[in-house]
């Protein structure tokens, strides 16, 4: 109950908090001189094509970003009727893209869930992997397994994203016949989910998500490792032991329970960090997420695209925030949020 | 000993009853904390080792421009892309010192690589204390004494020479000044605020806890994409890329900290709770001194093994974000740079030692890895 | 004409012609197609079929498939000659008058015919529609603020007459971006509010969530872009994919107008795959042997690799091309710098010399190109009719004691203890050269500069930026000096406008605001204020009223002659080797040849329609 | 007949240093129960630890056999592989730690920690489990065994957290169990069912039983044989009868002198003086907001403390004696500030006789930075109250550089002081609290307490961990600090003797109730309240001879309906507390 009362009171903070940032976003997006319209209109007049920049005076005005800027924010998010009536985020309209002269959310569409799925495969390594060996290396520390285990993640931190995409990609397509990126391949492309589409999927996710994975992995073994080295010696450890539980399970359900704390406390960030963390990759390794589109949209000042990838990368830390909040209460029962008189 | 007839045992040893209040050790007592862990550290030979050899590799620093045998940007146009060359010591099964043959590029246009043809004949023995190009030593005085240069005629690439033929292994000196300082500054901003605003969100909690959240919240929210963008059109122009690139460094750690203040905020709401924190504070600790003495020493493990972790990240760092002119760049030299300079495939397939510098990042990165580790380790106390 | 041979049906659209739904080859083919000569070009004719996979790195790039497939109306021929293409012919009447005659019975892509009317629904109804155009047709057609008549007397002929002439008229339909003056009438009409129903027009913008039928039909006329798989298309393949992809294919076009000598259609290959890859691992995957063909993307650096690849046991060959741009790597010293101080320096010709003299072109051409591209100012190349050794080598030739002395001449004979010159408001000679981050070479040239400049005294600066940011700020005039290829048309003839050598145009860095001066008709920028620039603008202007071929030459020569002794641009080197990677059983592909955007369209002059899989495999 | 458990020779030590077990040998007969008494940090933890191999990672077992002739015939315990190991553990022989505050997870409910055995070793399904399991925590006393289930370990009070301890070692029934001081949080009347209850499983299942304790009257009611261990080594061992009635060795003889008991004689005290108070409670409640048992399920209340209203006279000891649970930790924190009483309560200090009172429970920082120079509190669980990373003499030094008080020396030699006082060596000084046996972190606990000389000393149970001869010490040094620097103590305790030896007024508590006040003479020698009767009867004695009925005493009172009519209460009518002669109040009808 009381759970159930602060993730609500926790949700209406986030959209509090959702509504600042969207005001910030904007502002920043903003920010630079000009908008992509009046630049464009610039460059095309520049360059004597006319024919466009008619079409940019248009969307202008269609846009309302011949308005005040305070006016321009209210009906992006859809407060204020524009030209057009109320058509804002919160109407579900997203705006429009001026670089691919597309509804925002026709490009995003598209890349969103490449997005979530190559970020996805990414944390979900990083689980499979840091996980069991985080939990390998604190239970034979200082033996080969920890000592091979904390080579290869530095190993893996120490190497720049591309290089070691270009090195997996190279001897991965030589030795194993790996593809050199690309999501899948080119037969399934377009068609409905198969076994085998995924087979192609998953195969070709491979380097994407060891190179995205990586670092993280490497940085939560690590620290899962030393927290669960802190752990080991408390006393609720030998009562476990006395019971006769078998060390892995023993350890995975009481010190890794408490050591697990500072990595709830980050779920917040897991996966907006891999996304942004993943722009360069993808940019370099050539997959279609937000990534890019939205490096190109901030370049290029398409600003209902980089508006709305923004938000949604916001949305997304906030949610995590939010559920790592309720769930270290879930976590600890020791936790309140309560201040204490100082 | 007895054994008594109902069965008893009884012990026969004189017993004295005051005898467990012995006389007190005073220079244990003395030592201070520092001496303590500094005791059981160097019980930890890995750490201990590592410790030294980071200290080694600090105290040359200001020093490399005497051991590289070339400076960093040093040009030799007829090496270009020379392989690691090793130092001999035998000529035909004679012993006459250190000594390199001396080699000969040749352009191959069907391969399009150099081919460098080494004359066995003629052992060249390299020089020692010798004047090569000037380079201020400890930053300060300007000299060109260098401790061992290449013969003439002949060139001492220990670990192979770039595109611009310009040595690998000095370089790798050179790039360590920068690669070992600038960056790890952005690592002590964001410890310092992440620390400071994690623990006060995390022992205070309440309002304190909520503002201090809400600012993370919009912190990482905020997209730091066009932030970097208006600044790489806002820096001076005449910067040098270090002045740059600290600047740089600094915001990146000002940027980073909200990731370790959410962690170490959960972990002291957690540990606020704990009975010793609740004794302490009946003692009258005050806040800072509960967050100092009893909530951050259990926490030092993740800290220790966060810092380790940024070291690679922060090394890196420094070109990740070259693509939008705000990384490190040429004429400076660090390990990231040359690294950068080895994406491409021709510097894995062809040209693998222009990717050496993955191996001092490595080795220093394990080094600061076990030197938290042995740090972590005698900071622990049930490990004694 | 010579009889046309008979033709084959290709067994790509065989099921299509069978089934009905396609008229066989006889009927698809214009009544007088353009036979291709092969033989007179050393090529031999080939057969139909295979897959073509190509790669480049933004999904927008799918219009290099017009690029390459340059079907135009006039387009140049391997000699750089102007030939008739999808026009059956056209006549010229002292570049006044235009008559360009099209083929009888050309279809588009959707079998509808081609003719007058499509150039008269993009003249009526787009160039000269407010609301699509609202300034009007495009400037090109624009001759001393003039618009031309634009008749269309039958089906298959168009008239643009003008009082004065308009000599770039042909070339300019040539380019390798050519502006599309006809569009698909009976497609288009559909969107089109003077002829559309209304009402389901209306249905139409609102099923496209656009807020007008403007923006609809702005949004399917992509001739270009030719990412509107709907729209009809003249070129040899046409674009078989819908959406955002990573891979697009393109199918030949049933209705393209050439034919071999022996009568089949081309193009030859059936399907071109063009992926999306990130620019950096194209190398990778051509070593990989996943490219056909492919040049895009691929550097000089790469060919070391590629050839290992090749040695490897690689499918494919590499060919080295000639680069056709003036030059590889040009430093611009910006004449609008907004410092009034350095402003002054860089427009001493002394300086710009000296700087040029300074450097050592022979060692970064070893260090970057392995001596295998041109020494040399910033000049056209051989192939152009203008080239001379005297341009290529002036002020080019290593000499740091001339620059010294010219430097000292300049005024700038006071030092820093350092070494480095002072301007005269003693602030020292540091030269901030910005350039955009993308390519190694440049970085490494500018290091090796940076040391051959430091002989003379000046320190060099270098700052990559993002290549948007860099434009703008050369735009604005607050970058000192930038770093960009030379012209991009490093082979022009006496056709060739000049405007890109006179300062018309912002993108030659060296002078941003007097190019936006005349790119805006004087509302931005400012105009040229010295006596060669404004020399430059005379003889661009005298060469537009020019009417023959050697007034025209003597005008070129006169304005590289500027160039040459200005040193607008400082040029490095030239005619570096572009790698084309290809198929080991791809046939017709010239071993020698230019990889050249304007005139050229890369592949596009090399007719790719002509290039066939050999079914015998590779040699 | 062949022993169950056969310890022969067992030696241990701590990394480089000096053996801590020496030579030690017993055997342990099936169905019979071996005590093994001993001063404090003679060696009885380790040695039990020992026997099951759960020694820290620093400890060895230098040499002896330990011999289990079990369900799976005859192994050495020394020898076998951990993976046969796991097999003993929690199932032929299971342990209780000395510390069950900090041996249960903080994180996992009870009912969960509790029940894993039996999933562990019996297969059991969840539901069988729980079943079970809460059959088993009523017979450990618990009043709600449901809510015991659903807890976390830092809901519960001390004596709960130590009876869900019981629960987990016996819920498998193993041959052996051993027992490390499992009943020093408890109060007399649920000790004597705790120990009822072992004594019926050793009957029905042949349980044999190693426990360790220092109370006497524990092992006289309990012990069949029994060890006397001092430093680490064997002072004399043998059948309890003869030893409890003749003990041999001048340990021994010592450890029998020191037990204290209720005196027999009553010297009836004048009632305590009400003017000088130092502190004082009025009308204290608290109630305590428990999570639901899912995130739909309401939050449950839980009255700790009901109205306490206590008088503490400048120099006096006022006693808080009652049933495990009642809210004696909780009314002596709310005494000390560390937790706000509910709205209406009241708690008063006076530093000085003529100061003017301050509400402990709204105080501005500096106030309570005063106060808490003045007010010292000793912890129910020592080990808990020490910060792990921190080394005792940081621990000890803490009070006195939080008030700047001396200089760096002289704080240490202070510390080291306040160790020999409470008869710990101070070479310890650097050691980290882990490493340390329970009584003696119960003695730190209590230096460190007395390290700022205060005026008001909160004692929760400062001595249940400590043997006779070294409780003995620790209560003459801390009377001897009152007498000298007229320190007051709210202390609390389950021992009885204790209190009657140490106490000027003893306050009874039962579900946070204060259900019988007066000063010892008159309680142990006139208690009127039912609930005091059966806790005064519940006291063992050291007296083989007069062995107490368990079963009997176990009921102690029984619940508050089977109570006489007057003394009745529910959770709604509650009886006030009524003054029957001076100084001696009830809680009753009249
Ligand atoms: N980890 C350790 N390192 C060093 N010494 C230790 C450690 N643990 C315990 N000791 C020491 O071993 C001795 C025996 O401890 P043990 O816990 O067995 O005592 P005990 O008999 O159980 O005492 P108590 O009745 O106080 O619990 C004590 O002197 C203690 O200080
Ligand atoms: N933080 C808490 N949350 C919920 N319930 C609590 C909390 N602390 C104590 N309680 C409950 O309050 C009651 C009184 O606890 P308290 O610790 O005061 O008992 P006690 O008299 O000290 O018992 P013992 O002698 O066993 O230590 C118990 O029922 C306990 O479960
Ligand atoms: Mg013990
Ligand atoms: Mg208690
Ligand atoms: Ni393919």
């Amino acid at each position: 109950m009381a759970i159930l009362r602060y993730a609500v009171y926790r949700f209406g903070t986030m959209l509090l908090t959702l509504l600042v940032v969207s005001a910030l976003v904007f502002l920043i997006i903003n920010l630079p001189p000009g908008d992509y319209l009046s630049n464009q209109i610039s460059e095309l007049r520049a360059s004597g094509q006319s024919a466009g920049v008619a079409k940019a005076e248009f969307l202008r005005a269609e846009y309302a970003l011949d308005r005040p800027l305070y006016q321009q924010y209210l009906i992006w998010i859809g407060f204020i009727p524009g030209p057009q009536g109320f058509s804002g985020l919160i109407q579900g309209d997203f705006g429009w893209s001026f670089e691919f002269d597309r509804p925002v959310a026709e490009i995003v569409g598209e890349s969103l869930w490449l997005t979530v799925l190559v970020n996805l495969a990414a944390v979900l390594f990083v689980y499979l992997i840091a996980l069991p060996l985080g939990v390998l290396a604190a239970a034979k520390s200082k033996t080969w397994v920890d000592y091979t285990s904390a080579f290869v993640g530095y190993l893996g931190l120490a190497t720049p994203n591309f290089l070691l995409a270009l090195i997996l990609f190279y001897y991965g397509h030589k030795y194993f016949d790996l593809p050199i990126g690309g999501l899948m391949d080119p037969q399934y492309e377009g068609l409905p989910m198969s076994w085998d589409k995924v087979k192609s999927i998953l195969i070709h996710l491979i380097v994407p998500t060891f190179v995205i994975g990586t670092s993280g992995a490497a940085a939560m073994m690590q620290r899962l490792r030393a927290n669960l080295l802190d752990e080991l010696g408390k006393p609720y450890v030998e009562t476990a032991i006395a019971k006769g539980m078998s060390p892995p399970r023993m350890l995975i359900k009481y010190p890794l329970r408490m050591a697990f704390n500072p990595f709830v406390a980050d779920i917040g960030n897991l996966l907006p960090s891999m996304i942004s963390g993943s722009v360069l990759v993808s940019v370099v390794l050539g997959l279609q997420t937000i990534g890019p589109t939205l490096l190109t949209a901030l370049k290029t000042q398409d600003q209902f695209l980089a508006g709305f990838v923004l938000m949604f990368v916001a949305l997304l830390t906030l949610m995590g925030t939010m559920i790592s909040d309720v769930l270290l209460v879930l976590l600890d029962p020791r936790i309140r949020y309560e201040g204490r008189e100082a | 000993m007895t054994n008594l007839p109902d069965g008893r045992y009884v012990d026969d040893t004189p017993f004295d009853a005051t005898a467990n209040i012995q006389t007190l050790e005073r220079q244990d007592l003395d030592a201070p904390a520092w001496l303590l862990v500094w005791r059981k550290f160097r019980r930890h030979r890995l750490g201990l080792v590592s410790g030294i050899f980071l200290l080694l590799c600090y105290m040359i620093l200001p020093f490399v421009g005497f051991i590289a045998p070339y400076t960093a940007n040093e040009r030799d146009s007829d090496y270009l892309f020379a392989p690691p060359q090793s130092v001999q010591w035998y000529h035909e099964g004679d012993f006459i010192g250190p000594f390199v043959y001396p080699t000969v590029a040749e352009a191959d246009l069907e391969t399009f690589q150099w081919k460098f043809v080494t004359d066995t004949t003629t052992p060249l023995p390299l020089k020692f204390f010798c004047q090569g190009e000037s380079y201020p030593l400890a930053g300060l005085i300007e000299t060109d004494v260098h401790l061992f240069c290449a013969p003439e005629g002949a060139t001492i690439f220990l670990w192979g020479s770039d595109r611009l033929g310009r040595d690998v292994f000095s370089r790798i000196l050179y790039g360590a000044q920068l690669s070992l300082t600038v960056g790890l500054i952005g690592i002590s901003v964001s410890f310092v605020l992440g620390i400071g605003f994690g623990s006060i969100a995390g022992y205070f909690g309440g309002k304190i806890d909520w503002v201090i959240n809400r600012v993370i919240e919009i912190l990482r929210s905020l997209p730091e994409l066009p932030l970097w963008l208006a600044l790489s059109a806002a820096v001076p122009s005449n910067w040098g890329p270090v002045a740059v690139f600290f600047i740089i460094s600094i915001i990146l750690g000002v940027l980073d900290w909200p990731g370790l203040a959410r962690a170490v905020r959960a972990k002291f709401l957690s540990l606020r709770e704990e009975e010793y924190v609740r004794a302490a504070e009946m003692m009258g600790a005050s806040s800072g001194r509960v967050i100092r003495r009893h909530l951050l020493p259990n926490f030092m493990s993740h800290l220790i093994a966060s810092a380790t972790l940024s070291i690679p990240a922060m090394i890196l760092g420094e070109t990740a974000l070259s693509f939008l002119g705000l990384g490190l760049r040429a004429p400076a030299v660090s390990w990231g740079v040359m690294l950068n300079d080895a994406q491409n495939l021709a510097s894995i397939e062809i040209y693998p030692w222009t990717a050496i510098p993955m191996l001092p990042i490595i080795v220093i990165v394990l080094a600061f890895n076990f030197l938290g580790d042995g740090l972590r380790d005698s900071l622990d106390p049930y490990a004694d | 004409a010579p009889p046309l041979p008979p033709l084959q049906e290709s067994s790509f659209w065989l099921q299509e012609v069978e089934r009905g739904d396609l008229p066989p080859v006889a009927e698809r083919i214009p009544t007088s197609p353009l036979v291709v000569d092969l033989e007179g070009r050393g090529r031999t004719p080939g057969v139909q079929g295979g897959t073509l996979h190509t790669m480049v790195s933004r999904s927008k790039d799918i219009r290099q498939m017009v690029v390459y497939g340059y079907a135009r109306l006039v387009g140049y021929d391997h000699n750089y000659q102007l030939v008739p293409d999808l026009l059956l012919d056209f006549e010229s009447d002292q570049d006044k008058v235009f008559t360009l005659r099209l083929r009888p019975g050309h279809r588009w892509s959707d079998g509808a015919p081609f003719t007058s009317a499509d150039f008269e629904y993009w003249w009526k109804n787009i160039a000269n529609n407010k609301l699509l155009s609202p300034a009007g047709p495009p400037d090109f057609l624009r001759v001393e603020g003039q618009m031309p008549t634009v008749t269309f007397p039958d089906e298959t002929t168009v008239v643009f007459a003008w009082d004065n002439p308009n000599p770039n008229f042909l070339a300019s339909l040539a380019l390798a971006r050519p502006p599309f003056i006809y569009r698909p009438a009976h497609f288009l009409k559909k969107f089109h509010a003077d002829s559309a129903d209304s009402a389901e027009l209306a249905a139409e913008v609102e099923d496209a969530r656009v807020k007008s039928w403007a923006a609809l039909h702005n949004k399917l006329d992509n001739m270009y872009k030719f990412d509107n798989h709907r729209l009809p298309t003249l070129q040899p393949w046409i674009n078989a994919s819908s959406g955002k992809k990573i891979r697009y294919n393109f199918v030949r076009n049933p209705y393209f107008h050439r034919v071999d000598p022996n009568g089949v259609q081309l193009p030859y290959i059936d399907i071109v795959e063009m992926e999306i890859v990130s620019a950096g691992l194209i190398a990778a995957k051509s070593n990989a042997g996943e490219a056909d063909l492919q040049a895009r993307g691929l550097d000089f650096r790469d060919i070391s690799i590629l050839r290992k690849g090749e040695a490897d046991g690689g499918n494919y060959k590499t060919y080295l091309w000639g680069n056709a741009v003036a030059s590889q790597i040009a430093i611009y010293p910006n004449l609008n710098y907004e410092d009034d101080a350095w402003r002054a320096v860089l427009r001493d010709v002394r300086v710009r010399r000296a700087l040029s003299l300074a450097i050592d072109r022979d060692t970064i051409n070893k260090a970057l190109y392995f001596k295998l591209a041109k020494p040399g100012a910033m000049a056209v190349l051989p192939q152009s009719p203008f080239f001379t050794e005297a341009n290529r080598n002036a002020w080019a030739t290593l000499d740091p004691d001339t620059a010294n002395s010219l430097l000292d001449e300049a005024g700038l004979d006071r030092r820093g203890p350092d070494g480095i010159r002072l301007l005269p408001d003693g602030r020292p000679m540091e030269i901030v050269i910005e350039t955009a981050g993308e390519r190694q070479e440049v970085e490494n040239a500018l290091q090796i500069i940076t040391d051959d400049w430091r002989n003379i005294g000046v320190k060099l600066v270098m700052r990559p930026l993002d290549r948007d940011i860099l434009r703008n700020r050369v735009y604005a005039g607050s970058s000192m000096a930038a770093v960009w290829y030379g012209w991009d048309n490093g082979i022009p003839q006496a056709y060739t406008s000049p405007d890109y050598v006179a300062p018309r145009q912002q993108e030659f860095f060296a002078w941003p605001k007097w190019g936006q001066y005349y790119q805006t008709n004087g509302a931005a920028g400012e105009p040229p204020d010295m006596p060669e620039a404004i020399r430059l603008m005379e003889l661009a202007h005298d060469w537009e009223m020019a009417t023959t071929t050697e007034q025209r030459s003597a005008i070129w020569t006169e304005m590289l002659a500027i160039h040459a002794d200005q040193v607008f641009a400082i040029g490095t080197l030239a005619e570096a080797p572009q790698p084309v990677v290809v198929n080991k059983a791809l046939r017709n592909v010239p071993e020698q040849a230019l990889w050249a955007w304007d005139p050229g369209a890369h592949f596009g002059i090399h007719r790719i329609d002509e290039f066939y899989f050999d079914p015998n495999g590779s040699d | 007949m062949t022993p169950l458990l056969s310890v022969r020779d067992l030696t241990i030590g701590f990394g480089k240093g000096p053996d801590v077990v020496r030579n030690v040998s017993f055997d342990v007969m099936p169905g019979q129960t071996l005590a093994l008494v001993g001063e404090s940090g003679s060696g009885k933890t380790v040695t039990c630890r020992g026997i099951l191999r759960i020694l820290p990672k620093v400890a060895q077992i230098r040499s002896g056999r330990i011999m289990l002739y079990g369900r799976s015939g005859e192994v050495d315990l020394t020898a076998i592989s951990e993976r046969r190991m796991r097999d003993v553990r929690g199932d032929a022989v299971s342990m209780i730690f000395q510390e069950p505050m900090r041996s249960l997870s903080p994180l996992h409910k009870i009912g969960n920690q509790v029940s894993e055995v039996l999933w562990l070793h019996k297969g059991a399904s969840e539901r069988e489990a729980k079943r079970l399991v809460l059959e088993k925590f009523e017979r450990v006393g618990f009043p709600d065994p449901e809510r015991a289930y659903g807890s976390y370990p830092f809901e519960l009070s001390g004596g709960m957290r130590q009876r869900a301890m019981i629960a987990m070692a016996m819920v498998s029934q193993p041959d052996l169990l051993i027992a490390d001081e499992p009943t020093t949080a408890l109060d007399v009347t649920t000790q004597a069912q705790v120990l009822g209850l072992m004594k019926e499983l050793q009957k029905d299942t042949g349980m044999a039983m190693v426990l360790v304790t220092h109370d006497l009257g524990v092992v006289a009611n309990m012990a069949e044989q029994v060890v006397v261990m001092n430093k680490g080594r064997v002072m004399e061992a043998g059948p309890a009868e003869p030893l409890l009635n003749a003990p041999a060795h001048p340990y021994t003889q010592q450890l029998f002198e020191a037990a204290p008991s209720i005196p027999a004689q009553p010297h009836l005290a004048p009632a305590l003086p009400e003017d000088d108070l130092i502190l004082q409670l009025r009308n204290v409640s608290k109630t305590y907001r428990m999570r639901g048992k899912s995130a739909w399920k309401p939050d449950v209340l839980i009255h700790a403390c009901r109205g306490v209203d206590l008088n503490l006279p400048r120099g006096k000891t006022l006693a808080i004696v009652g049933e495990s649970g009642s809210g004696k930790t909780t009314a002596a924190r709310i005494a000390l500030g560390a937790e706000p009483p509910d709205a209406g309560g009241e708690v008063l200090f006076r530093a000085t006789p003529d100061s003017d009172p301050i509400a402990v429970h709204k105080m501005d920082r500096a106030a309570r930075t005063a106060f808490q120079k003045q007010a010292q509190m000793v912890f129910q669980d020592p080990y808990s109250s020490l910060s792990p990373r921190m080394r005792i003499l940081g621990a000890l030094t803490e009070p006195l550089d939080i008030h700047n008080i001396g200089t760096r020396s002289e704080r240490r030699d202070l510390a080291a002081r306040r160790l020999k006082a409470v008869g710990m060596n101070p070479d310890m000084l650097q050691r980290y609290p882990h490493a340390f046996s329970g009584g003696q972190r119960q003695r730190l606990s209590i230096a460190r307490a007395l390290m700022l000389e205060p005026a008001l000393l909160v004692c929760d149970e400062p001595t249940s961990a400590l043997d006779v001869s070294v409780q003995e010490q620790i209560l003459t040094l801390l009377e001897e600090i009152r007498d000298r620097m007229n320190l007051s103590y709210l202390f609390i305790s389950h021992d009885l003797a204790v209190v009657a030896r140490i106490a000027d007024e003893v306050a009874v508590m039962r579900q946070g109730l204060v259900v019988e006040q007066a000063p010892p003479d008159t309680l142990f020698y006139n208690p009127k309240h039912p609930y005091t009767k059966a806790l005064i009867a519940a006291q063992p004695t050291p007296d083989i001879n007069r062995p107490i009925d368990l079963k009997l005493v176990a009921q102690g009172a029984g619940s508050p309906d089977s109570w006489p009519e007057a003394f009745r209460f529910s959770n709604t009518v509650i009886p006030s507390l009524m003054q029957l002669e001076p100084g001696h109040k009830v809680r009753c009808h009249v």
